[in-house]
């Protein structure tokens, strides 16, 4: 009973886990789980080669439906878990998957820290901007004045947005995409799982019970086009029916503004091109308030640099080499000794 | 400790002629963070050692980084008992003390033996130092010092003539007067100045101008002693007959380090250290971080929490987990050590405790959390429990600590405190062929019927299937599992099926542990005196004390906190009497009592401080009278 | 318990006409997360209060929050007892078993009495539902439940034509089958339709179509058990004769949170309560969301870490800090809960205890967290600890800690369990003038000679000074104190007398407390049932059942678990032999044989499950025979 | 003996305590405590009106130096802490001293959520980029590859900067200073002191006994004219010995460029206004990497919204408008109820 299947014979199925899955009917948990078992195939990774890392949480839960290695760990607590497994084999491919509740609230620091290192895990957020598991109180990417068991009266807090707040603590790869949006959902996860370093990716997700229709603004099949820009490396940052609204650079005020290309003699020419390797460009599309501007999703930021284990790693080789493997006999007498 | 004369335990009571023959003495060196007072002590040691002495040492800094020159809260001190016998602790009250400055003696001098020797650099009790340290008037003129033997010497002055041809600053000049200080000691204790001499070299070989203006004033304050300015009575103190071997000084947190690079070592797993900083715990971080080349891999974590994560993702992936903390540090690693109790990983966890609660006081010593290790956490959560005793024990109990980390699958705590852990003694450096390998099975390859939770029918220790090995992919958390499948469990008897079970492989440990000895005495009596940690070396040479008195008193220490050593009970029986003395508020007795419904008594103690021999000698005389 | 009915306990051994005289039945339905078993249950309790019946209740839902229809997994349950006499807890095994499909039976048969009433709705035993189940066979037809009374109906059909005229979807429709199946049950019983009429007027009054439905059905099982269609016996279950007053149905969170409220109202000091939402706990601060005008801030903390420390500095600026938490949560506010001891802050830190170790069985109830309240952190940090032992009485515990917490300025840590939070029982309502105002004093005047660690000589508590009063300003931490200033010390004797002053203060509330009360049976005898906590009724009724038998037993019931009342060891020497059930590993017993050096019996039980009465029965027959 | 004092007669030893400052000498900690305690008295806040917050670290010492009301707490948690004491009354004001350890390593979550919901704290984080108290181990704000006594290989994290995770958490007020520029650092601090809401000031600390000289390279007098940008709300951004040199935008890149006015046909209308209220131009001053380009001080951004104290104490308000101060009894017989 061994798993090794030729990379290319893999299937979705290699990757399902023998435990009937326990969310909610129509929760888009369901969604990714699906997209992600079909996605990984693709990847040529095979299943005992990954670890998938989870806090506490209904998205959290995600570990147990996939044949890999997996650890369900406490609430927040998943990127350290991940960081020790990762510096311990970085042979491994090494996921994390948390909520809005898990990674950004009671988690918030772990993942600012794993981000800021640059340790080579990828980390799936759902964001379903509400706490699931414990059915149904706000969360920190709830929007003000939600109206939820603990704050009956409406939330207090403004949220915060995990991808802005990602590139805040130096994250070298944010993207977004939708539970729904399977083709799209998948393009995203294989760059992560292609890009050296900590990856971020957001999902949002749709909590049927507690939360329903959170982002059915921009989710929904008959508003997408309109308010989706679906970003694209070199690309030129088109949305809208038929492509024809996008977004232009205001030099003046230092901040986007939404065009409709052929309107008052604006062409392709005026539309800002995506360039994923412009930190600043990704923050104003993180930042863009959703109404006034379509939400952006895909690959936001890309930019490798060498990742936290591997540096380690070479310390370990580098010192090996210097000093030569370590030895105890000459540890325990070396510096002043005495003989009696 | 009663003595006649002023430096030391006279060998035999009758004083011959100088050098006076001791069979011990213990000097404490005292004064500002800036002068150099450890580096004093610590050359002082090794030259006792050296000589073959036994010794045993306590560093004693301020809780500041720098507090400002003068201050009360400033003085830093090292004490070194040295003898031609056995030696256990570093001694209650100094036969000697070297005071630096006004602030130095305000601080110290209630430690003094009475009629002890007492060393003054009066160049350092001006009007500033003295206002600093709240003298009214200045204590060498004003007669105060009546109950000692003073020698005050202008040591500022004579250290900068000694000096002058080096031609430093006055600032770098000022510097040397802890050698000057070291000469005179070395003079009165009739040793040799070669090993600092040679060690001067070596230190500072690469700014010559000061090497030569430190032994210059080495060398000063030596012949100082040789001239008639002072005619002082010489002491000297024999080589100790210890065991033979060859020895080195070690730290309680050094031993530490090694112990754990050993146990990966006699292993063959690797060590990954996910550690935050915290005092007095890291130093273990800064020495395991210095050993890549043993393939350790240190993490610092950005807090606890994250920190014993680490641990915890290194030990599933197949590595030797280990963190370190002491105080609120160990508070914060409470919801991941229950992880690590449940998914059943192997893992060491070093608390080197320090007094509490709270931050309390981070740079004194405690012995508060065996309760928190053996008790304090959410649920029914067995963890198995070890204590060093010495500085150099902490090198074994943190290989055993390993050991049993990796048989039985379970976290470990390991014990110290400050005191062991800043603390150091001569410690006999073991054949590395001494050391026991422990075999440690890591599943790499598929195995029949395989689940998470298989376990060895024997130690009750979970299979450790290893990430990225075909045919052992599974998931494990924090929730309750099915005993016969791994899997989410919400079964009412499979809870107390598996609540039993981790209990019985923690208590199953006892099997594998040695049985508790007794350290001094006999093996029944009157009174056994159960120790546990850092009071060691106290509570022997106390109990040592009283039996040359005639009481009939033995100690015994444990090391094995939970589960205790199986013969525990049974020994306990032997005695009439228990006492457990304890830097705490009476913890090990609690276990004692509700375990054994035993009447032991406890000696508690909670000042920060290690206990005295005499405090510990008084009480049991007035055990034995009770 | 025996019983030749099978609906109840017969009030005579001779059986009458119907409807027979019962003394109390035991109730529980069950079915699928979605077929509203918990209305059905609360709205038969309601009945049953409004009928004079005293009762207790206990819900049980399944761990996922919308497990997928039909599993057994997803099967919720709702038992109630009530009774013509006494009642203290949901009784272990019902007399009437409703399962409303195939896992509902799967999940609960085994708990059925013998030849107990069966009531299954035959129309949702489909193929698909018996899979799922994992019924080979359908059990209505393959003669499998030949021990039980069985009474199968297709009340799904049935339903869908008593709420045709109403008109709603299938799906609507189907809804309403548990007001069906209400309506048989209050047949059955002899119970009047009307209160839960009235109930859905008011609750779907806003859909009139709903509303209609859902009476329809209601008259519809009831007119069902009228009618030909079956002829089954009726039964009757009179009035209780409990104390005179107002009374309402309360749950151990929802009173947990209304005793902070009257602790808040009788000492004048408004609540600050930090929280982080985590089962079983979340519905306290859910509850006291719901009441800012009565003063009550509530901040929805990023975790327990935060939650703790957002109280503690609530505290600090003068208002009562609260924080409620279970599990995992306790042990994240282990260094902030030093912080409150060391800083002598007022805070009431609520557990609802669950199954552990670790995330554990979040759902499932457990007193395993006792040790960690009293023993639980780093350092000497007493606490003081109570403990509520009914749903109701978390209301009179609640107000208990807070009342100590203020008085002795320190933090309270309030327990009770998963089983008492979301458990009910009748709860008379007290008189408000019934309750004791408390005095509280903050200072907010200048004192003479002040510093922040002045103490009141008697409770030792500490002066509180509220920020934003003039000649107070202060500063304080988490380093230790000097005694006499208030400002940081390292001095050994100063941490002595600290740490003793901490402990002298918390063992001082025993003088504060009521003594131990015997709750059943003689003050003295053969053996004493020692309990605390949630299986206050479990024991209560097992120890009268087995005084009934003639068994000289006595139960006592502990609320103050640190310090202990003052008369406890006095209460125990007074019996030759003590029993201590506990939902854990056997922990209270830990403390009492410790203290008390006496030989107490654990009776542990660690199955995320109250005890049953009969177990503990049993267990009390066994330790008297022994 | 009581403390209040006509606030114009306020003066610096009405915030002195009686303790003995215990910073190693020449720490820059002294500086900054010096320029706080001159700064106060203008503030017109009474002493007794004042609570100064702090977690552990040298820099979490000064507390104890103010003749306030103070709390110094536990590692990483004095925002937390603080927001407890704001809630409870929003008359104080309430100020937290952290430092780069305390507020970025282990305090980094509650940092950001105190942040993002906006409780009325002024937070000062005093960065040394070194651990002070505990002797001498690497931050998160050290350089990459730095040797300590926990790293002697050098660290392999890369650092996140304060000002860039501040905004990336959607704080409403972020400012920069420097512990020796006592004039500057007390206009930031009057600046958050006026301002409502949470407000975020880094303060660049030297630790002359573990990492002397960390910021020299901007800090020193001969370079300062050249490496120091201070940023005022209108003016332009222009630095350098005789203000000649200047930040332009540069749309294509979307990013800053240091331009020199004068050279190449380049005018004081090219340079770059500050605008306070920019978030976007706030990002790009607090990324920009130094040596290409200077270090920009003063407030970068301020924009004022209701704070989480005032909207909470407002549902008090309104709660008991609407349903009358609570009434136990009322509560108590609430609901469905019975008498026997
Ligand atoms: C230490 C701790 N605190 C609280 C909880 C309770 N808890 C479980 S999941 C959760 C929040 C889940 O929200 P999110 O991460 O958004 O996951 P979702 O359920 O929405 O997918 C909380 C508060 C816990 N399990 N552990
Ligand atoms: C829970 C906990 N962990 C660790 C420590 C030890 N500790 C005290 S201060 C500190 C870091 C201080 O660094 P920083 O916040 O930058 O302050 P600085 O001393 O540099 O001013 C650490 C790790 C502690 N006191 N508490
Ligand atoms: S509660 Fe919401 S997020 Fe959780 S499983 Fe149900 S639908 Fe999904
Ligand atoms: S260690 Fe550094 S930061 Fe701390 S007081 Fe000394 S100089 Fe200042
Ligand atoms: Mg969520
Ligand atoms: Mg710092």
């Amino acid at each position: 009973m061994t798993d090794v299947i030729p990379s290319e014979k893999l299937t979705r199925k290699d990757f399902e886990s023998d435990q009937d899955v326990r969310w909610c009917p129509g929760c888009g948990d369901y969604a990714i789980l699906a997209t992600v078992q079909r996605t990984l195939p693709e990847l040529g990774v095979q299943p005992h080669q990954m670890v998938w890392v989870s806090g506490i949480g209904c998205s959290s839960r995600f570990p147990y439906y996939m044949n890999t290695y997996g650890f369900h760990t406490i609430h927040g607590r998943a990127p350290a878990i991940a960081t020790g497994l990762k510096v311990a084999n970085p042979e491994l491919q090494v996921w994390v998957v948390t909520g809005d509740g898990d990674g950004l609230s009671i988690g918030g620091n772990h993942l600012m820290h794993c981000l800021r290192r640059n340790v080579d895990v990828k980390i799936l957020m759902f964001n379903n901007r509400i706490y699931g598991l414990t059915k149904g109180q706000y969360s920190p990417t709830s929007e003000v004045g939600k109206i939820t068991k603990s704050t009956p009266l409406g939330s207090a807090d403004y949220p915060v947005d995990p991808v802005a707040f990602a590139l805040g603590c130096n994250a070298g790869f944010v993207a977004r995409s939708i539970d729904v949006e399977a083709k799209h959902l998948a393009q995203v996860i294989k760059r992560a799982a292609a890009h050296k370093g900590t990856t971020f990716t957001e999902i949002y997700q749709n909590c049927n019970v507690f939360n329903d229709g959170a982002f059915e603004m921009f989710r929904a099949r008959e508003v997408k086009a309109d308010k989706q820009l679906l970003v694209e490396h070199g690309k030129p940052l088109l949305f809208g029916e038929h492509r024809q609204k996008g977004l232009r650079l205001n030099p003046a005020r230092l901040s986007l503004e939404v065009v409709t290309v052929g309107e008052n003699g604006i062409t392709e020419n005026d539309i800002l091109v995506h360039d994923e390797t412009n930190p600043n460009l990704a923050l104003l599309l993180a930042r863009m308030p959703f109404g006034p501007f379509p939400v952006a999703l895909g690959v936001l930021y890309a930019h490798e640099q060498e990742s936290y284990d591997s540096r380690l790693s070479q310390q370990l080789r580098a010192s090996q080499e210097r000093s030569g493997r370590g030895d105890l006999k000459k540890l325990l007498n070396s510096g002043e000794t005495w003989t009696v | 400790m009663t003595t006649q004369s002023p430096a030391g335990t006279p060998a035999s009571s009758s004083l011959h002629k100088a050098p006076h023959k001791l069979t011990g003495a213990i000097v404490r060196f005292a004064g500002d963070s800036g002068d150099g007072m450890q580096i004093t002590g610590s050359q002082f040691t090794s030259t006792a050692a050296l000589l073959g002495n036994d010794l045993a040492t306590f560093p004693d800094f301020p809780a500041e980084i720098r507090a400002p020159a003068g201050t009360l809260y400033g003085v830093s001190g090292f004490q070194i008992h040295f003898a031609s016998q056995d030696v256990f602790t570093p001694g209650d009250r100094p036969d000697v003390l070297v005071a630096m400055n006004p602030a130095a003696l305000k601080v110290n001098l209630s430690a003094l033996k009475p009629g002890g020797l007492l060393i003054m650099n009066s160049g350092a009790f001006n009007a500033n130092n003295l206002k600093k340290a709240g003298y009214e008037t200045n204590p060498i003129e004003d007669g105060s010092l009546g109950g000692y033997q003073v020698l005050s010497v202008d040591i500022s002055r004579l250290t900068l003539l000694a000096v002058e041809s080096a031609g430093l600053g006055t600032k770098e000049a000022n510097r040397c007067k802890n050698f000057w200080t070291l000469g005179l000691m070395y003079w009165i204790y009739n040793r040799p100045l070669e090993p600092t001499l040679d060690w001067i070299e070596k230190k500072f070989g690469k700014t010559p101008d000061v090497a030569l203006a430190n032994s210059a004033a080495l060398k000063a304050g030596h012949s100082y002693g040789e001239t008639v300015e002072v005619s002082h009575e010489r002491y000297e103190v024999g080589a100790a007959t210890v065991a033979p071997g060859k020895y080195r000084n070690m730290s309680g947190n050094i031993a530490t380090a090694w112990g754990l690079i050993a146990a990966s070592e006699l292993s063959g797993v690797p060590l990954v250290l996910g550690s935050y900083p915290i005092t007095p715990a890291s130093d273990v971080l800064h020495e395991l971080s210095r050993h890549k080349n043993f393939g350790v891999s240190t993490v610092q974590a950005e807090d606890e929490i994250s920190a014993i994560c680490v641990a915890i993702g290194a030990s599933y992936a197949g590595k030797l987990g280990i963190t370190t903390t002491s105080g609120p540090g160990m508070a914060l690693k409470t919801e991941g050590l229950g992880l690590a109790i449940t998914t059943e990983l192997p893992l060491v966890i070093v608390n080197i405790q320090r007094a509490g609660p709270s931050t309390g006081m981070p740079t004194k010593t405690e012995q508060a959390d065996l309760l928190q290790a053996v008790y304090g956490r959410n649920g029914e959560a067995p963890v198995c429990v070890v204590a060093a005793a010495t500085p150099g024990d902490c090198f074994y109990m943190a290989i055993e600590a390993a050991r049993l980390a990796l048989k039985y699958m379970t976290p470990v705590i390991l014990l110290t405190d400050g005191y062991l852990g800043n603390g150091a003694e001569p410690w006999r450096i073991p054949d590395v062929s001494e050391l026991a390998k422990f075999e440690v099975h890591r599943q790499t390859t598929p195995v029949e019927g395989f689940h998470p939770f298989m376990r060895d029918p024997e130690t009750l220790a979970r299979i450790w299937p290893i990430p990225g090995s075909p045919g052992l992919t599974h998931r494990i958390g924090g929730l309750e599992k099915d005993f016969d499948s791994g899997n989410i469990s919400y079964s009412a008897k499979n809870h107390q099926k598996m609540s039993e079970t981790r209990a019985a492989k923690i208590a199953g440990i006892a099997r594998d542990i040695p049985d508790l000895q007794i350290e001094e005495g006999k093996d029944s009596g009157q009174l056994l005196v159960l120790g546990w940690g850092s009071p060691y070396g106290a509570i022997r040479e106390a109990v040592r004390r009283s039996r040359a008195r005639g009481l009939e008193v033995s100690h015994a220490h444990l090391r094995y906190m939970n589960p205790f050593p199986k013969n525990l009970q049974q020994l306990l029986s032997r005695f009439d009497r228990v006492l457990v003395p304890e830097l705490n508020m009476g913890q090990l007795v609690k276990m004692l009592r509700s375990e054994f419904l035993i009447p032991a008594q406890s000696f508690a103690k909670i000042e920060g401080q290690p206990f005295t021999i005499d405090e510990l000698e008084e009480r049991i005389r007035q055990v034995l009278e009770a």
